[in-house]
């Protein structure tokens, strides 16, 4: 029944005095020295070849989702889209590692992470689409609206896996951050009252080295920011974020440890944005040609069909068939961003409240009114 | 509602105390959150003993960060919990802004329905306690800009008990504001008298020569102001609001078409205060009835001033006659 | 005041960002700081080239915590700089809430002058850009309702350059709230011309029927109201507060004596917005001189919403006409 | 001219593609897992017997301060003191590594601190008396007003560290805090910008083992609070908040690395708040009177009276000299707040602006209005 009063082992005494050492040792907790790979390592062995083609699978997908989102923008189709093209990998590996009654907390960055998830690929455009504010379900998904307020979903991913916690349910939060995100106050509330509480949550920076036009130098001066999880009391891990199978056993085992009572960890996943910001941004401002140059070279998807290749796990088959699976999906949101949105006015007075109150039906009431005489001088031009 | 708690006379902070526990009797999945509300009960104690009946899973000593504990809390909710958060006091609040605007009155709106927060977020609030700086701010008004919100505030032990309960029911976020320095104020309660809905209004003092609207810590000073008006000729009603949204245009617009002069008044800064709001709907919608304009009798457009200083600031009596007095009653 | 800058045609964005650049060569203790300000020169490029001429002492690129830079800001100023901060947008302010009412608000007052902070806190804000969720909040009222801030609005070209200018000069703290649908709008721009005094509401437009209050985002909206009325027989006055802190209650009030009708005209909500106080206080000064209520046409009492459906919400001609003609013509 | 661009050693690059280890080594950055002591170790012998009887003097004054507004309060003189008995070494040790030039950033609790540094003992004590803000000059004392509202005044210590660097002026900000203050968001964002900037500023955190009644395991996880100090790019240290030699050096030390261009230092001083939170508390609601006891044993004021005596360096007439500062201290705040301060009503409406707004003229001519009608009323009633 009480959940916290019964784990005194992660109770450590506060200072008392005339002792000598810190109240827990802080080694476990600090990253390794080097970032976890595993293409290109012997490690690839020990992977399911099943689980490495699907890993390929939804970055090409990915890939392609992230590219046509982009010209539809340019298209006028959509209001805005912040392409996650070259964090493949981390958006994929985030999907796969929850189970479906885990719930991902995704920035605005993350949609193909949504997608991956198994929401609708169109549905969650509707945000960036501009004709609603969220197009999924976030309760029947298990997926919380895209976050804009930097951080601030962090704490809501802390909330929901305490509350599944006391409930017993083996449920996991998985809170999706960029490397600017970690600079603002709520990632620092959110990671500590995680440690606290030994919420079953994990926490994965993206650090694609920018934050828009601020690179990570001018946003951090720690040795890394998995380095943060020491000053929480929870583990850090430093992972390739371009590896996919690596984020994958990275995220994988933090959200296994998370489920077994663990407690929180912070993963932090060494990524690069390949496109500007978003397509209103104008990359070249603020950085240079070459260094984009180079990290083309660290493709996630390239990187994971040469060494799978390389393995012998992929032939042209699988990967025409991904491709194919691309190409499909890519006409699919052709298709559906070609007509317009169907839009009804009077929904802005819905689920302001549970009921309306007696002003928002008085505006509601107005704003009828101007539609119908619209309406009806429209009718009158037409005669 | 509840048989828990007899009626007994009782101070505010006990009928929220016991309105808190009621409730978490009653309902599994009511948990509340915020700083010292554990061991201590709560700097007010408001959460007196809590912990002690419900454990800490119920009743949590959150880490000291506000945002980190209204953004905890609306994880809970989403998760189909229902978090009644305590911020320590009004100006400490503010941290929270962030999660308050931009998820708490949107989450429902931006989910069309899906993810509704039922949150109760409680706000010591008001000065008048001899507090130091940071400490008596009245900070409604910021609340009640923001759509989506509900925004209470009882001025009653009843009304402290029942919009409570009310408030922790409902499915919609609600600000719940309480009056500070009524804290140790004592009434009769009767925990199982129907809950009051929120959104109503109610007539204080009835009265035929005006009407003062007004709401929480300053209810107290407009019925000493209509008592001590007798003596210069005026019979004023007092109304309470209990509500600032959703906002009660009926109760109010009837009593202010009846009377024809009404004054409104508050603690907080008068420029841009809720006062504003009340004196430009009542004159919107009751133009023709009114003798005089709407006044408005607040706390000076200052930060809130030294403890020493404070009753200057405070709308008190005097001011209220002053301002009743410039009604116009000579047309 | 400065010979930097010659006219020109100019956009909104263009005159804050000459505003800065002359301020900055004027006064070496001006310095700019907030999220993207150096290189990209601000998402809405108003910082642009500044850390080219200035370097990055002057312009600094700050890690991204708004609490963070005003907090910084802060400190700055009390070792006698001036800082210019940017705000992204409207909804990320609130992070720095508590650092705005508890300290910049108050510090003067809370160190009897001993501490005054001359901060810029340049805020684009408003809708109908097309932006999603928490890129179009109209945040006024907050501001307008913490004592201590002065709250100032250009709605013109030329105003946006001199406002800065003199907010940038204010010794007291400034939320200098930029218009942000208005920044590619373009006009003439002398910025030698003399500096516009913070707290002078302007007429734009002279009338005789009555007048339309308004500022920033709404002004060209009520500009074309005003036009489109001379078909209904209506001849508007249009009136441009340029600041709402402090409140030009002279201007204001002569102009609505004259006419003795209003409509105040703004977009954010109109609960407890900041039409709510203008509305109050001309009916407290102008009771016998109101022909009719003073009406409010602002956005309604919900989240903003999304792009798409924006339009409806947005303060529009009609809806301004159509309160224009509740003006109790008959009478 | 350009303090910023030019320090492009402290400018470690971002990750980069087929990197192997993080930017810098975390080692140096980390506390030592034992606080640093001095009292009974050897290294009291280093020290300057001055120092260390100037340090004696003060921490009894200091006590016999603290004592007194307790009292005072009692009687109703102050609204309210939150005293520091027991962390006066803290306080002292604080106020003396600053030199005239140098910025306090004091919380409430540190009004000894600001004494110690300087300011006048009473009108130190005006914020907690009542009768006004801040009684002393912020800018004559370089004292910030004491702060209220946890951990904001952190950021503001590294933006006046930051503008005196940038003038080239050696100015060092010393900002205190409690264990709690540190869960904040204002707390973080101050360390990282004090990191990325490199401000002179040296964080203190006063961990008292209690934020009101909250106990440290319920705020923290980390092995040491100091271990946050990694996770900035900025050096940790621990120290026993207990001995006052030892506060002292390593805080002197942190100022002076600051001074000389070292950028920032989080210290974490393991110290206990004697008495509760503030007169206005009831500590035995949530700690055992045998926790009290035990800390009393390690009482900063006779740890150091003990080891100065036993080290031949205090003898009985610099213990009386010290005594009878302490009580003529004492007595002079007796004096003063026996009576009651001068209050002018109209100051409600100095000092708000620098000029009054022309809403506030109207509103200070209504309150003299009231005020000249309320003489007249007690005049009449005197007739
Ligand atoms: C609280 C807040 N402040 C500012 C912004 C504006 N903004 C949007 S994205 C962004 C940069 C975020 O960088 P990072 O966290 O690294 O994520 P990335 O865009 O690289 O995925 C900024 C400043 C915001 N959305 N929220
Ligand atoms: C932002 C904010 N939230 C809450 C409070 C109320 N409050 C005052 S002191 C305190 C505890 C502070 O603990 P700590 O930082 O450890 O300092 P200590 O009192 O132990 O010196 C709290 C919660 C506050 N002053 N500011
Ligand atoms: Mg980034
Ligand atoms: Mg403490």
């Amino acid at each position: 029944m009480t959940v916290l009063d019964h784990r005194h082992h992660t109770s450590v005494p506060g200072w008392r005095p005339g002792a000598t050492a810190p109240r827990t040792d802080p080694a476990p907790l600090l990253p390794d020295a080097s970032p976890v790979r595993v293409l290109g390592t012997p490690a690839l062995e020990k992977y399911d070849p099943a689980l490495l083609r699907e890993l390929y699978r939804r970055l090409v997908v990915g890939r392609r989702y992230n590219q046509q989102a982009t010209v539809l923008t340019k298209q006028g189709r959509l209001a805005v889209y912040p392409a996650s093209t070259g964090q493949e990998a981390c958006q994929v590996a985030a999907a796969m590692v929850l189970g479906a009654g885990d719930w991902l907390f995704p920035s605005y960055r993350d949609t193909l992470a949504v997608v991956s998830r198994g929401v609708d690929p169109l549905e969650a455009l509707t945000l960036l689409r501009g004709n609603a504010h969220t197009g999924y379900d976030p309760r029947a998904t298990r997926t919380a609206p895209l976050c804009t307020p930097l951080a601030t979903q962090a704490p809501h991913a802390v909330g929901l896996a305490h509350a599944a916690r006391l409930s017993a349910e083996p449920v996991v939060a998985l809170a999706m951050l960029g490397d600017g995100g970690t600079s603002e106050g709520d990632f620092h509330e959110a990671l500590n009252f995680a440690a606290v509480l030994q919420a079953p949550v994990v926490f994965l920076v993206q650090n694609n080295g920018y934050a828009i036009s601020v690179p990570l130098t001018q946003q951090s001066a720690a040795p890394s920011l998995a380095h943060k999880a020491v000053g929480y009391g929870m583990p850090g891990r430093l992972v390739d974020g371009n590896d996919a199978p690596a984020v994958h056993a990275v995220l994988g085992e933090a959200v296994e440890r998370a489920r077994c009572g663990g407690g929180p960890t912070l993963v932090e996943a060494l990524t690069y944005r390949l496109e500007a910001h978003t397509n209103a941004d104008d990359a070249t401002r603020y950085r240079e040609d070459e260094e984009v140059a180079a990290w083309r070279e660290h493709d996630p998807v390239l990187l994971m069909e040469r060494h799978l290749r390389g393995a012998g796990l992929l032939d042209d088959l699988l990967v025409r068939q991904a491709s194919e699976e691309a190409e499909a999906l890519a006409a699919r949101m052709r298709a559906e961003f070609h007509s317009d949105a169907e839009l009804d006015p009077m929904s802005l007075f819905a689920h302001v409240y549970a009921e309306p109150t007696p002003q928002l039906r008085e505006q509601a009431a107005q704003l009828a009114a101007e539609l119908a005489a619209e309406l009806a001088a429209e009718a009158e031009v037409q005669h | 509602m509840s048989t828990a708690t007899p009626v007994r006379t009782s101070t505010m902070a006990q009928a929220l105390n016991a309105a808190l526990r009621d409730a978490m009797r009653e309902d599994r999945s009511v948990h509340v959150l915020g700083e010292d509300v554990g061991a201590l009960g709560g700097v007010f104690r408001i959460t007196d003993g809590l912990t002690a009946e419900f454990g800490r899973d119920r009743c949590l000593d959150t880490p000291l960060a506000e945002a980190g504990i209204l953004g905890t809390a609306i994880g809970m909710a989403m998760y189909g919990l229902r978090p009644v958060v305590e911020m320590q006091f009004d100006a400490f609040a503010y941290p929270a802004m962030e999660q308050l605007v931009s998820h708490v009155a949107k989450m429902r709106n931006r989910t069309a329905g899906k993810l509704p927060l039922p949150i109760t977020i409680r706000i010591p609030y008001g000065g008048g306690i001899g507090g130091v700086e940071h400490h008596s701010d009245s900070s409604e008004a910021y609340y009640a800009q923001t759509p989506g919100l509900h925004v209470v505030t009882p001025a009653t032990v009843g009304d402290a008990y029942g919009l409570l309960r009310a408030s922790i029911a409902s499915d919609d976020p609600v600000v719940f504001l309480e009056p500070k320095r009524l804290y140790w104020g004592k009434d009769s309660l009767d925990p199982a008298a129907p809950v009051e809905p929120i959104g109503r209004a109610v007539l204080r003092r009835t009265g035929s020569s005006a009407v003062l609207i007004t709401y929480g810590p300053s209810l107290p000073v407009c019925l000493e102001a209509a008592e001590a008006a007798k003596a210069e000729g005026w019979d004023l009603a007092v109304l309470d609001l209990r509500t600032l949204v959703p906002f009660d245009d009926e109760t109010v617009c009837r009593v202010v078409r009846s009377l024809g002069r009404a004054v409104v008044v508050h603690e907080a800064s008068g420029f841009g205060g809720t006062g504003a709001e009340i004196a430009a709907r009542v004159t919107e919608r009751c133009f023709h009835h009114l003798a005089a304009p709407v006044l408005r009798v607040t706390g000076f457009d200052i930060p809130y001033p030294p403890p020493m200083l404070e009753h200057h600031h405070l709308p008190g009596v005097d001011r209220i006659l002053d301002a009743v007095a410039r009604l116009q009653w000579e047309d």
